[in-house]
């Protein structure tokens, strides 16, 4: 029998790797005496773990899956904690010139006119769903030798990005911690359609009688309290001198 | 008890579908001391392993104490006899665990294993090869070593293949008279390959002629060796002066 | 070339500075890989040992089924095990998913076959008259096979470091079956993956000089020992 | 069990629709694996038959080096591999990164401690008689040791059988070096991975049934073969 | 050219410390028959193997035609002599393949292979052997198989070790004229370690005794078995009568 004390967290692994996760669950197990245990995993693996009631909780952002995945009754209580944002980044030299462009349709779109090299992480996860989606609005299909598909995390992404001098789409936390590895500044940011807000869901307690739905709850009041806040907003700060992640509910 | 240690009914043996041993009808007598002669090739090595239950015939019978082999008695039977191989084939260990491995595997207590393979051992002249790895030691000393492993055993029935090919004047004649001494003091039913008919005319009761995959001569050593019936025997046992 | 002194300092460091977690993953990594390992030699050896030296139908099948295992993805292994210790799954009441438990399950299934089929080489290397002396100074069956084994002690040796070789360093079914969650589940290999999704390299490179060493000590060890007996 | 049949299914399908994606994969798989295990073999082979059949002072500490390399994180070569290659690295130059070439480079290193360290239990294993055999009979010493080689000839085959296992179903180093390259880098095992990650835990294991056949066919050939020449 | 095939100077061998051959000064003389005779362990095997440059001496020289052996003409002078190993040890290959071998190394055309190989297969009685594995032969099948591989090569120098311990006497027979013949046709320096009395007094032209790790006597073979200086040969030499 899996343990009461344990909550399992399928989380995807930018949040794992950032760093943040970890702040939030040392201080959540010091006041509630349970442990968190993280398993990171792309949101699609995620996905899949909760439907099979592997986990308790997950931590994603992917909002059109976790609808469904609420929809479809695995899920509930599902609510965004935090934000952060999409960018683009690419080659200092900016061979498509996207740099102050308006919007992030004409960017692609100049990117894609220019055949300019954009690495895709092309692994169904959050990050990979929202560029597709981009496209989709643009009215392009990406395709041809300067559109490749990595299918890997952000990390190794960006630095093949890098290598290859091509654009490729990011979150900005992921950015930030690889910026000293490699060569791509930022080219383009701040659209709304660049907003990246990151769920917790709870696994459906009636489909999976053994999730810890107390503690799960206790987990999930302690992200959106004044302190689980607070660590979000700073988390980062003082390393890259700006924060990771913005807390919802300002 | 019945009279005959081994007894085999028509045994053959083919490999790859070449027929060796022909419906041999072998009759081993308890006690004595038999000789298996033939030239090269003939499959002598071959008998020696269907008797010592090591391979399966093609067809045939042996017959231990009268009785046919059960499957079921085979270990039992396999303990009342051993085989020294014509190429001695030694553990990757030193003398004394090679001397020792038969005795081990049957249990004894370690006292008197280590009181056997010394004794053992002396008697074949390797007394300080203890410890030696067996890998290493001459001809002679290989084929002796075997032959010691085989003795600390005291089986019913033993098989020598060729035991003395490698060996000097020596030690043939210490291995020769250790063979005579344990069949007349322990009854210990002896079979010997060989092709050394001084050995055979020295040391066997009976003697088998094979030839062709057949026994074509068989009885009283006595007898065979000075008035063989057939002429191929004749022939081999003149070409003994030429060993 | 920095990266690669960085990680060497990086190593020393994590080591000197005796920080609990590094050796919390440590000492899981031996524990986890050296107790799947001892299982699989269990079950491998005997096998190996089993199918090298007996003649029947279906041998031929049974080899080139172990040589293949050397080609078994360990993330399948991973995915395979999952399925059965997911909760939906028939063994998903045990409770073994994210355990040391289950990567010690997925491990031994990852090194038996290898075992297995290392061991088989092992004795039909060795000269098959031995099997005969053993039988003929009245070993029985099991005895027997005891002696080829000693006779193939080099070659079992060396199916065993691959077989530890193999798991310790295997990703795929650690990540799937044990979920590499700090404290519980975190092992080197995990860990260095880990380190290496986020970029930092020296890390992962510290790790896995760790890791390195551990294995090199081990090996001298197991030379140093061979040689004394031989 | 379902996913399992799920998996099958989806093997087949994958198979029977002649999917240009699925057969790419396939076929860099066996290009890249089969080519860095041929390098391997001609690297690894006469470094076993070399460390086994002399002495010289320093054997042990080669021997135990080669044994040390079935603990190599591929994680960790990858890593290494990629701070030579990457822009920045000496060998940036070449272009190599995220190429088959960098793939095949890296599995080349995997498997060649692992063949040689096999071939060197191998040859150890022939009777040592044989190489004064044929010393005897004026061979030269390269005519020795392929006598010996020959001898040895079923276990060096399991050493090649090991090593392809390995680099064909790696995925560290495939992934950092290759960079997974949907139609240009992405193999099998990077695919199974991909898979995973994504959640579609049936197309995983139907690429890893696609890989363990095509594993099962070539052993079953070179049994095959094995047998007939004897 | 040099009347001596070998000469040996203080040549000595240690196994682990322990002293097998202790100051060997030996004489081959170019085109004669040598016999190497003493009791098993002796280091007969081992003196051969010296010989034939298979193990380095611990201290000593060996000459060729009157010259040190020089490291780069080893192989040169490795093809000139041939050893026949007291155990048999076969390539685990056919026939025809281990009999071949020695001229396949020597990159001889594949036509003069087949015709050599086959002769020599005849000559040892083995002529519907080539496509057998030598791995199942029978003993002296082996020997002969081991034989015919060294003669195919009709080496200046030929050692044999113990040649005809597994053969019967037919083969013994054929044996011996061949290496009577091709010593006294192809003036082929052959040099036999064996226990064999006999077979020493029906082939040696020369014979040295070795014991305790010492020569203590050596010289023309009819005077050395006909009257010998030292009474430890004597002994040897009476102990044939139990071979
Ligand atoms: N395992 C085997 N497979 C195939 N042929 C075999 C096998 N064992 C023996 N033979 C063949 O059977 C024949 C008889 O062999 P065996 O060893 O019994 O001869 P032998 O009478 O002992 O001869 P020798 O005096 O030379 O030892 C030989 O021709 C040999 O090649
Ligand atoms: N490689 C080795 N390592 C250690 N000891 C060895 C080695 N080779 C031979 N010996 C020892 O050296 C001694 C001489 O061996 P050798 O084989 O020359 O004897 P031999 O005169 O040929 O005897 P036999 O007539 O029994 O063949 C033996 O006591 C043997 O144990
Ligand atoms: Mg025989
Ligand atoms: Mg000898």
């Amino acid at each position: 029998k899996r343990k009461v004390s344990h909550l399992i967290l399928a989380t995807t692994t930018s949040v794992e790797n950032s760093g943040l996760l970890n702040t939030l669950i040392t201080s959540f197990e010091k006041e509630a005496k349970v442990k968190v245990d993280v398993i990171a995993c792309g949101t699609g693996k995620a996905i899949r773990l909760a439907e099979n009631g592997d986990c308790d909780l997950i931590l994603v952002h992917d909002p059109e899956a976790e609808k469904r995945f609420v929809r479809e009754g695995y899920g509930i209580d599902r609510r965004s904690i935090m934000y952060n944002d999409f960018v683009i980044v690419g080659p200092r030299d900016d061979p498509a010139k996207i740099k102050g462009i308006r919007g992030v349709i004409p960017a692609l779109s100049a990117i894609t006119h220019k055949k300019a090299s954009f690495i895709s992480r092309g692994d169904d996860s959050g990050t990979h769903k929202r560029e597709r989606m981009l496209w989709e609005r643009a009215g392009l299909i990406p395709e041809g030798e300067w559109y490749q598909e990595t299918g890997q995390g952000m990390g190794p992404t960006l630095i093949i990005a890098s290598q290859k001098r091509a654009y490729s789409l990011t979150d900005r936390a992921t950015y930030l911690s690889y910026k000293k590895k490699i060569t791509l500044d930022i080219l383009y940011e701040k659209d709304k359609l660049l907003y990246n807000p990151y769920s917790i869901i709870l696994v459906n307690p009636e489909r999976h009688a053994h999730i810890n739905y107390k503690r799960g709850i206790e987990f999930i009041d302690f992200l959106i309290s004044d302190k689980g806040k607070r660590i979000i907003r700073e988390f980062g700060k003082e390393k890259f001198g700006e924060p990771l992640f913005h807390p919802i509910g300002e | 008890m019945n009279p005959y240690a081994i007894r085999t009914h028509d045994l053959s043996k083919e490999y790859n579908g070449e027929a060796i041993l022909k419906k041999i009808n072998l009759q081993l007598e308890r006690g004595r001391i038999h000789a298996i002669i033939g030239p090269s090739g003939v499959g002598k090595s071959v008998l020696l392993r269907l008797l010592n239950l090591l391979e399966e015939p093609t067809s045939g019978e042996i017959h231990f104490d009268g009785r046919a082999l059960k499957e079921n008695d085979r270990l039992e039977l396999q303990r009342r006899m051993t085989l020294v191989f014509q190429k001695p084939v030694l553990f990757n260990t030193s003398v004394y665990e090679n001397v020792a491995y038969g005795l081990k595997v049957r249990k004894e207590n370690r006292r008197s294993i280590l009181e056997k393979v010394r004794k053992a051992l002396e008697v074949v002249d390797l007394k300080n090869y203890e410890h030696k790895r067996a890998r290493n030691l001459s001809g002679g000393e290989k084929q002796r070593v075997a032959i010691a492993q085989a003795m600390v055993l005291e089986p019913e029935i033993l098989f020598l293949d060729e035991p003395t090919s490698d060996l000097d004047p020596r030690n043939v004649a210490i291995i020769e008279e250790l063979i005579k001494y344990i069949n007349e003091e322990f009854k210990i039913t002896v079979v010997i390959a060989t092709h050394n008919m001084f050995q055979a005319k020295r040391l066997a009761h009976e003697a088998t002629f094979l030839f062709g995959g057949r026994i074509i001569e068989s009885g009283k050593a006595q007898e065979i060796f000075t008035k063989p019936k057939d002429r191929r025997v004749l022939r081999f046992i003149e070409g003994k002066m030429i060993f | 070339m920095d990266y690669i002194l960085a990680g060497l300092k990086e190593a020393l460091q994590l080591l000197l500075s005796f920080d609990r977690e590094t050796y919390t993953i440590i000492f899981l990594s031996l524990r986890i890989s050296g107790t799947a390992v001892l299982l699989a030699s269990c079950l491998g050896i005997p096998l190996g040992a089993l199918v090298g030296l007996h003649r029947f139908p279906g041998r031929g099948v049974i080899t080139t089924i172990l040589n293949t295992c050397f080609a078994l993805p360990t993330v399948v292994v991973g995915l395979f095990i999952y399925l059965f210790l997911s909760h939906r799954g028939p063994l998903g009441m045990l409770g073994l998913l994210y355990t040391p438990g289950a990567m010690i399950i997925a491990q031994t299934i990852l090194a038996t076959p290898i075992i297995g089929a290392l061991s088989l080489v092992a004795v039909k290397s060795v000269d098959p008259a031995i099997t005969k002396s053993a039988i003929s100074l009245g070993a029985t069956r099991i005895q027997t096979t005891l002696a080829v084994l000693r006779e193939a002690r080099v070659a079992i040796l060396a199916a065993l470091i691959v077989g530890f070789g193999r798991v310790i360093t295997e990703i795929g079914a650690a990540m799937i079956v044990g979920g590499n969650i700090k404290g519980t589940t975190r092992v080197m290999s995990t860990a260095i993956a880990l380190e290496t999704g986020k970029g930092k390299f020296e890390l992962a490179l510290a790790l896995g000089i760790i890791l390195l060493t551990i294995a090199f000590l081990i090996n001298a060890g197991l030379y140093y020992l061979q040689r004394i007996r031989e």
